[in-house]
């Protein structure tokens, strides 16, 4: 042992090795990868339907040879950047962060990071508003995303004068269950009340979301309250609650996949697309059950951004307008299984994906609300950070 | 002391170790007689020191026996033997002060406190280092070093004891 | 350090530029000046919307500890979890460190390497591999309901012991390492003087081994214990977040709530802690202590 | 038969101990070959994960970043760490001690607090760029400590005659330090690259606060991935690529080398 480590040829080598490798697949990641097409190429390429983004929009992107992303890892189909890749040549250099409040404190840190494209939500869209951190969005560029996105979420409260972001999905945030461990018959079942007085049946199985503006919000929404409710006595009554339940709940944990997939959970909350389109891997049949409460839930919109200092903003509108051609956003659904305000893709989602994410009753969209700033500034900030303390003892 | 019926206090008989590759002792007989200084000598490496970790026991013989006081003592852990090495290189406990050092082994014997006070003083004073009681080995020069380990031998007052490369220490005096 | 630099100019000693100079620097510049600043930091007030104003205040260490903050709590708890996890580590790693150090015979290096090499494995998924085994169910709990030895399944994740359980896991291999190098450092012949004289192999160890591996292991003490108390990874990951440490208010406070000056008091508060803690381990353990780190 | 019981005692913990510490990977690189992508109940066997591996350019990515950053760190910190270690011990001067207590700095204050201070540090008073200068400088700032003690307990181990001798036989410094010093160090040069490196590819703390743009490296890519990823099992196939299988090379290297030593 000791030899092999005290011999300088194999460290030399070894060491070498993994440089030469690095270094080497480094260079060649800078260097486009694909033959790019020619703007009248990519014109004439286009499936029915579909608009191209002007020319000089198409060129400033080419020319700038890499966008940077930054969003979630394995979450996206990979064929999504891939496709995008290998249209137009540009290398897509893509970060990935573990939660958005960690890539918020980033831009709040480092205000210029060369980012082109953001996948976030209402949140940090309101805090880099107000911190004159975000590019317009050139609705020029865009085509396919003015003809296909439904005029309701183009404008929606998180981007007052559609501005600044890009509606990408739309997810539910409410709650699910395992069927193979819980009676569906139960009768409190799609409503709040089961996650929150469901003691009996699923003592020490559940697990919430660990992140506090939506637990809070989800606890306000059982109350009866606006999820963005700052008022001080409704905030205790849900505070009161968690206080309540804290000692039944497994885990704040924000890797649950794995966990209900084991069956080692049976309720979880969170955005209940994710856990139907898991199910799909669970066996023949899909085990989870989604439960939208009838008094409404947390709906969290993705928004694509641009922040400023990116290097390559044509590339981003580039991209949104590729994502929202019919063939690729079906894609992305039938991927991710989530909500979404894509009015041209309904005949190309797969059955299943239908019903996995679109909520049981018409217009339960009106009933969700959006986290909005009284939640996450000032008082009601302030408010649900001590609850949120107070949990963690 | 109790060899003294036929006054022999140590005997190998046909003693043979071998290491590796290596006899380092090879059939070697001896007595040494009570009161008597018997000296080994010989070119380095040729099993000196070997032979008095037999002794001690601290290496186990692979042939042969050993007798302290007429006794074969083969089995017996060195803890239990009737006879001390002073080591080569001193071996005195760096966390100790000297008076702990040379009080070590009569603490294990159970002997009485005021008795193991008695006899440490003694046994500096007999070493004429009675100032150094309660500083710490490395503050010590070599030959108070090893006097040191004289001492913390002799202390016990055993049937014999052996003293591995008693010069290599002598520079002063 | 200005100490250091003056002499060194003083002297122009020729070898020491070269030598202690790049780290001089680079301590100066990378260690030093981010901490002064997170000092700096800590005194300045916080404005509603956690920025930092221009004003010196004492504010966000009266809220911290006055304020009925929850944070004096969580370092209490991280020094609990923190010395807990290190008792435990001391209980495995030292019978592992002296095993490997008297038994080991010519196969010591292959052992020792056994136990590092885990923790070469990233953090993320040694953590998933033991919430892995441990889950409920789990393969564990498989295992031990096959044989009989338990009818129910156990819970160990999601609980404060899962927590000291990963933070074992993860730290052990710190704790051995300094151990099995103080025991190799003691010379033989003082093990072989101490049976000479007529200590029996427990009395030795009580009397001989145990004294002079103490730098080793009040040095694995530092190495195991530091990181334990600052820890924040395992709490989230394998405690389930129900249980925050002091390190994940600080990660709280400085990511999610952006509150840079407040999370700034509060890592100067656990910093002193730990320098102070890690000063009476040094007092206890002696120089050799930090010789053995590492 | 009590020492028999004394070492039977300690015998049993240290298993139990080596067991701890194994276990989990074990059971992690046999279940990397589980056909269910989350089950701990064993399904059947398969190696579709590993295909899906290195079909997700994403990870190798991720992967080779690591790699890159963690040779650059390995290479400086051992360099600046060795030469501090050999300073810190053949030279006296004012400040000595204070400057070794300084490089225990890094490594004692808790990695959070270092790391979110290295963050506000880089973006609000020097700017540098988040990415890879941050990340390595961040780096090199906890891992040349680790080569200065390893260095440190080296040289207390070092007949330092062998280079007074060498001088003596008139040798000059340059050449004393190419043919008497290294050499005698190359096994603590080793040891630090030995630590460093792993130290460097596996850091998730420090590279989670200071990583900028197209830095994603592997600990970060997992840690992402745990949110949404729909294959946690690609978790095991990592850690059997990138952790066992080099370990289980060294191992097998070493334990041939014993036999044919043995042997002869």
């Amino acid at each position: 042992m000791l030899k092999l480590v005290e011999n300088r040829k194999t460290w030399v080598f070894i060491g070498g090795l993994i440089f030469a490798l690095a270094v080497s697949f480094m260079g060649s990641g800078l260097v486009g990868s694909a033959q790019a097409k020619t703007y009248k190429q990519y014109v004439a390429s286009l499936p029915d339907g579909c608009q191209p983004v002007p020319r000089e929009c198409f060129e400033q992107a080419v020319a700038g040879k890499t966008f940077a992303m930054y969003d979630w890892a394995a979450w996206w189909p990979e064929e999504l950047y891939k496709g995008f890749e290998k249209e137009f040549g540009i290398k897509i250099v893509r970060d990935n962060y573990p939660n958005l409040d960690e890539a918020l404190a980033k831009f709040r840190l480092n205000p210029k990071t060369p980012y082109d494209f953001w996948l976030t939500n209402p949140k940090s869209v309101w805090y880099m508003k107000n911190w004159k951190l975000l590019e317009t969005v050139n609705h020029d560029w865009i085509p396919n995303v003015n003809r296909y996105l439904a005029g309701d979420v183009k404008e929606a409260s998180w981007d007052k004068g559609y501005n600044y972001t890009v509606l990408t999905t739309l997810g539910y945030d409410a709650y699910v269950i395992n069927k193979n461990f819980i009676n569906k018959d139960d009768s409190r079942i799609p409503s709040w009340k089961f996650l929150f007085e469901g003691w009996d049946v699923y003592k020490d199985r559940l697990v919430m979301r660990n992140e506090m503006n939506r637990v809070i919000g989800n606890t306000l929404k059982y109350l009866g309250y606006s999820l963005n409710s700052t008022n001080p006595k409704e905030l205790k009554e849900a505070e009161d609650v968690l206080v309540r339940l804290k000692p039944h709940i497994m885990a704040f944990n924000s890797w649950p996949k794995r966990a209900v997939m084991a069956g080692e959970v049976w309720i979880v909350e969170g955005v209940v697309h994710d856990y139907l389109s898991l199910g799909k891997l669970a066996g023949p049949e899909n085990p989870f059950v989604p439960c939208y409460p009838p008094k409404g839930c947390l709906l969290s919109p993705m928004l694509v951004v641009m922040p400023k200092g990116g290097n390559n903003p044509a590339a981003c509108h580039l991209f949104l307008n590729y994502l929202y051609r019919p063939d690729n956003f079906a894609t992305l659904i039938n991927g991710v299984a989530y909500g979404h305000g894509h009015t041209g893709v309904n005949g190309l989602i797969k059955e299943k994906v239908v019903k996995w994410m679109t909520p049981p009753e018409a217009g339960y969209r009106e009933k969700c609300e959006v986290l909005l700033p009284p939640a996450f500034t000032g008082q009601g900030e302030k408010l649900r950070a001590a609850i949120w303390e107070k949990l963690k003892k | 002391m109790q060899g003294e019926q036929d006054n022999i206090c140590i005997e190998l008989r046909n003693l043979v170790k071998m290491f590796p590759g290596v006899t380092a002792v090879n059939h070697v007989n001896l007595k040494v007689k009570d009161r008597e200084v018997f000296s080994l000598l010989g070119p380095s490496g040729c099993g000196k020191t070997t032979i008095l970790r037999i002794i001690a026991g601290l290496e186990t013989a692979d042939e042969g026996e050993v007798l302290i006081g007429g006794q074969v003592v083969n089995e017996v852990p060195p803890y239990r033997r009737d006879c001390n090495l002073v080591f080569q290189n001193l071996a005195l406990f760096p966390h100790m002060t000297i008076g702990q050092n040379i009080a070590y082994g009569l603490e294990r014997k159970r002997v009485a406190k005021n008795e193991i006070k008695k006899r440490v003083n003694e046994m500096l004073e007999f070493m004429s280092l009675e100032a150094m009681k309660d500083r710490y080995p490395v503050q010590l020069s070599g030959g108070q070093q090893q006097r040191i380990a004289l001492a913390r031998s002799l202390v016990l007052k055993p049937s014999c004891c052996c003293w591995m490369n008693p010069w290599r220490h002598w520079t002063e005096n | 350090m200005v100490a250091a630099k003056n002499d060194m100019k003083r002297k122009t000693h020729l070898h020491l530029l070269p030598t202690v100079g790049p780290i001089t620097i680079w301590i100066f510049f990378f260690v030093f000046a981010p901490v002064a600043v997170i000092v700096a930091i800590s005194f300045f007030a916080t404005g509603s919307g956690g920025e930092i104003l221009p004003r010196l205040s004492l504010e966000n260490y009266r809220l911290l500890l006055f304020g009925g903050s929850e944070y004096p709590r969580a370092v209490i708890r991280s020094i609990l979890y923190a010395l807990v996890t290190n008792l435990i580590c001391l209980g495995i790693g030292y019978p592992m460190a002296f095993w490997i150090s008297k038994y080991g015979g010519k196969f010591k290096a292959l052992l020792l390497f056994l136990v590092i090499v885990p923790s070469w494995s990233c953090y993320i998924v040694r953590i998933y591999a033991l919430k892995q085994l441990v889950g409920y169910p789990g393969i564990l709990n498989d295992f031990l309901l096959n044989l009989g030895l338990i009818s129910s399944p156990i819970n160990i994740l999601y609980t404060p012991a899962a927590v000291v359980l990963g933070l074992i896991y993860i730290w052990l291999p710190f704790m051995v390492l300094p151990i099995y190098a103080s025991l190799e450092g003691i010379n033989p012949s003082l093990l072989e003087a101490s049976l000479d004289l007529g200590a029996t192999p427990q009395w030795q160890f009580l009397t001989i081994t145990l004294p002079l591996t103490k730098g080793g292991i009040f040095g694995g003490a530092i190495l195991t214990f530091i990181p334990a108390l600052g820890d924040w990874l395992v709490p989230l990951l394998i405690g389930g977040n129900r249980v925050w440490m002091a390190g994940n208010l600080i990660e709280h406070y400085l990511v999610v709530r952006g509150k840079i000056a407040m999370a700034s008091s509060m890592a100067v508060i656990l910093t002193a802690t730990v320098v102070l803690l890690i000063y009476v381990f040094i007092k206890l353990g002696g120089e050799e202590s930090m010789e053995r780190i590492v | 038969m009590k020492i028999l019981n004394a070492r039977r005692i300690n015998t049993i913990v240290s298993m139990i101990g080596y067991l701890f510490v194994w276990a989990p990977i074990v059971v992690l690189a046999i279940f990397s070959f589980n056909a269910s992508a989350y089950g701990v109940k064993w399904e059947s066997l398969t190696i579709k994960w590993y295909v899906d591996l290195f079909h997700t350019p994403e990870i190798m990515q991720a992967v080779l970043r690591s790699l890159l950053i963690a040779s650059i760190t390995t290479i400086f910190a051992t360099a600046i760490g060795t030469l501090a270690g050999y300073g810190l011990y053949k030279y006296k001067f004012a400040g000595r001690r204070f400057l070794r207590m300084s490089v225990l700095l890094p490594i004692t204050v808790p990695y959070v607090i270092m790391a979110g201070a290295l963050l506000v540090y880089f973006t609000r008073i020097v700017h540098i760029p988040l990415g890879y200068p941050a990340i390595i400088i961040a780096h090199i700032s906890f891992s040349a400590p680790l080569a200065v003690f390893v260095t440190l307990g080296r040289m207390q181990r070092i007949n330092w005659s062998l280079e007074e001798a060498s001088v003596d036989l008139g040798a000059n410094t340059l050449t004393t330090w190419r043919k008497v010093t290294i050499p005698l160090l190359l096994p603590a040069i080793f040891a630090s690259a030995v630590l460093i490196f792993p130290w460097s590819f596996n850091d998730f703390t420090v590279t989670y606060f200071v990583a900028g743009v197209g830095t994603t490296t592997l600990p970060l890519y997992l840690f992402s991935m745990l949110e949404y990823s729909l294959k946690p099992v690609l978790i095991n196939a990592i850690s059997l690529i990138f952790i066992i299988m080099p370990i289980l090379l060294i191992m097998l290297i070493y334990l041939s080398k014993a036999r044919t030593k043995h042997g002869s």
